[in-house]
């Protein structure tokens, strides 16, 4: 099964309406040329579940400031105005989740969980619409899993296998979402052959993997 | 009290820096926190962590040196210690949510005598989203709030806050320009003032109810 | 009917390999589902999942190449292939829970007309524990059952379990060295005859109803 | 601050009584020489928590052979008869969980969750005692945190700040019962000095560890 793709054969794997998940922290250990792709094929009305919008000009930040996604699910905007522009404007609609929730909601879809108790957000506007539930004389918010369509991760060494290598801080929210989506697509920094990344070394197994672009 | 910006920062990082211990994991929020890193007492080995996914934050690298690979919480080029780690968006929270980081040092909006905070949002104008904030607050050992006392004379240690929450009860400690504030069960203590500055002062500035400590000091800072 | 015992093992796990699907990923239970892995027809290209934290399970090592930092799931020496992975067992449940394991094939005590499997434990006499069992059978894609037919002529394929169960309804498919029977929502589809055996002494061995299908086959193997 | 101690020092943090998580599966990835040590030193009526009670003769299996521990959570027996045999003579307790849902349960104390639901165990004996929980109209059980006083891991190389690297198969439960105690010890089979781990390789952070063996 060879995965390997074109970066504009993967990109057209993504359709309009899309729920669109994508690696990365302020576009450290984005795929930035899947998200270019994506721009240029004029694939619109995707959701996006990212971290944050990072910058205008870098990363998802590309896609909010060219209108590919009308919904964004993120833990922080801050970084890129124009996400908040489009928000205040209600040209864009955005639902905040605290960033360790976003996490634990991803890895809970791809852990096949039903949900995960946190005590991140009560007391906070995170709660509403929320079942809460007491254990231990305790309440917690119950979070339920987040999954994606398609998910596009950055590897720094990828093998042809689709066995995925992070290095330092890129790795992020890769590999929760490398478990999470129908479609896992992953842009590489490095592609080499089967049996080069040690088997110790790997940090999302091949499984996962769909689509090795480069 | 203290007239000058950068003097004000200074006396609030530097005292905030006494409160960390060694072999203290400590996560420094964006902006003013940030500076905490270089008052840290010598003879204290503290490691820093980054929500984005490592432990062992260590300085920014001069211009031209940036490993592109390498960023802080903030997105801005940094580099790692010896002796750090990185990992994924998940155990970066598991070490925050269960109980494993020593202490988070973030900034307020408004902050209130029941420990509560609001940092995160201003309706209707300033929506950055929480990121890691509601995580930190919730999930670390000990909360420290460093800001200035008052935004444009106003006071920002009220009774009760009236901005959107970012948890409830769990700050701890309140480091600014005039006093360093406990917060306790029977309501927020006062128990150092800063250089310059009276207990009148600090209650003018102040629309919570404040106890004064009999230990009541000055900041040694 | 198939008499010998050798023969019926090798029936029953070539039958099931012919199920296994080029990339798939699959866990083989400890016992007569390992030797599936010997029959895997030429063309498909499978991994195996070990529970124990790994993917890409290979063959036994031969005695004195051992590696003591590579077991199966059963304790016993094992060894990796190239493009395989090793992660810890939160991962490995993660990929067996989260729907991404394709096949699991595991033996049974009993299976009934309901899908529902017991394989774990016999109350006051046997007690193993399910180990990863309870997770393979609700979380794989597809669950295949490979036993004898019968326990000492008891039937094993039942209108009810009787013991403590593994899982409610998770089974898809049961091969033994009699027959394959699908598990569908109207009951148990007699799909195939293994060699030498007829339908009536399927029935006998069989106290659960077995509809037979119109398509009815003998088994290539 | 010198995380190094001998096994003798180590083994006696163990207290009686005490709840002890140790890491490895059917003796891979186990300190063994910290069991040993704790058998040496008469130490009694520890509560095990572990994947499985390995062999008579290997791993926690030493444990049960020796009535060092009382109480037993765990996924599996089958492979040390002494175990089942105390077991059915009422000499010892043994709680049978899922090895999954041992894995989430321990994970979700390290993570600091309230708990997780899952599907595993649904409609067997698993369900008594548990709450269940319905959401989207399928039903969960509710599995709580399991956490340890103690735990004791297998590193393959530990690095003198207590950065863990496990090698191949070894890791196992190792990585998140270093999340779930509240005392973290590793036996290693080699020390490294600091900053000869590379940072990025690190499956354990030292900030997890507070004692390092050998």
């Amino acid at each position: 099964m060879d995965k390997i793709r074109t970066i504009d054969e993967a990109a057209s794997y993504i359709k309009d309406g899309m729920t669109v998940a994508v690696g990365g922290f302020i576009g450290a250990g984005t795929p930035e040329k899947l998200i270019d792709a994506v721009i240029e094929k004029g694939i619109k009305d995707l959701t996006l579940i990212c971290n944050d919008t990072a910058f205008p000009d870098k990363g998802v930040g590309k896609w909010v400031v060219n209108r590919v996604v009308s919904k964004i699910i993120v833990s922080h905007i801050g970084t890129n105005p124009e996400t908040g522009r489009q928000m205040n404007a209600g040209e864009l609609k955005v639902e905040l989740i605290p960033q360790g929730t976003l996490a634990e909601r991803i890895r809970a879809a791809g852990a096949g969980l039903g949900g995960i108790l946190t005590r991140t957000g009560i007391g906070t506007v995170v709660e509403e619409g929320k079942e809460k539930i007491t254990v231990n004389g305790k309440e917690y918010l119950l979070e339920l899993p987040l999954k994606a369509d398609v998910a596009l991760l950055k590897g720094s060494i990828v093998d042809k296998k689709g066995n995925i290598y992070y290095k330092k801080a890129t790795r992020n929210f890769n590999p929760i979402m490398a478990t999470a989506a129908d479609l896992v697509m992953v842009e590489a920094e490095k592609i080499v052959e089967v049996g080069e990344l040690d088997a110790t070394d790997v940090m999302t197994p091949s499984i996962f993997v769909d689509v090795i672009t480069q | 009290m203290i007239q000058d910006k950068d003097k004000k920062r200074e006396v609030i990082v530097k005292r905030v820096a006494q409160e960390l211990k060694d072999g203290d994991l400590v996560n420094l929020g964006i902006g003013m926190p940030t500076l905490v890193a270089n008052y840290i007492p010598e003879g204290i080995d503290i490691l820093l962590h980054s929500e984005n996914g490592f432990i062992g934050l260590g300085p920014n690298p001069e211009p031209g040196k940036e490993d592109p690979d390498i960023v802080n919480a903030g997105g801005m080029p940094s580099s790692v210690v010896p002796g750090g780690a990185f990992f994924d968006s998940s155990m970066s929270f598991t070490i925050i949510r269960g109980g494993h980081l020593d202490v988070t040092v973030l900034g307020a909006l408004q902050v209130d005598q029941e420990g509560n905070l609001a940092n995160w949002m201003i309706p209707g104008k300033m929506v950055p989203g929480m990121g890691g904030a509601m995580d930190l607050v919730a999930g670390a050992k000990k909360v420290i709030i460093s800001m200035e006392h008052t935004a444009k004379g106003a006071p920002k240690i009220l009774k009760k806050c009236t901005l959107p929450l970012t948890a409830v009860g769990e700050v701890d400690l309140i480091v600014t320009d005039m006093a360093v504030i406990e917060v306790t069960p029977s309501g927020l203590l006062l128990t150092e003032l800063a250089p310059e500055t009276t207990v009148e002062e600090v209650i003018n500035a102040t629309e919570a109810e404040l106890i004064i400590s009999e230990n009541l000091k000055v900041m040694n800072v």
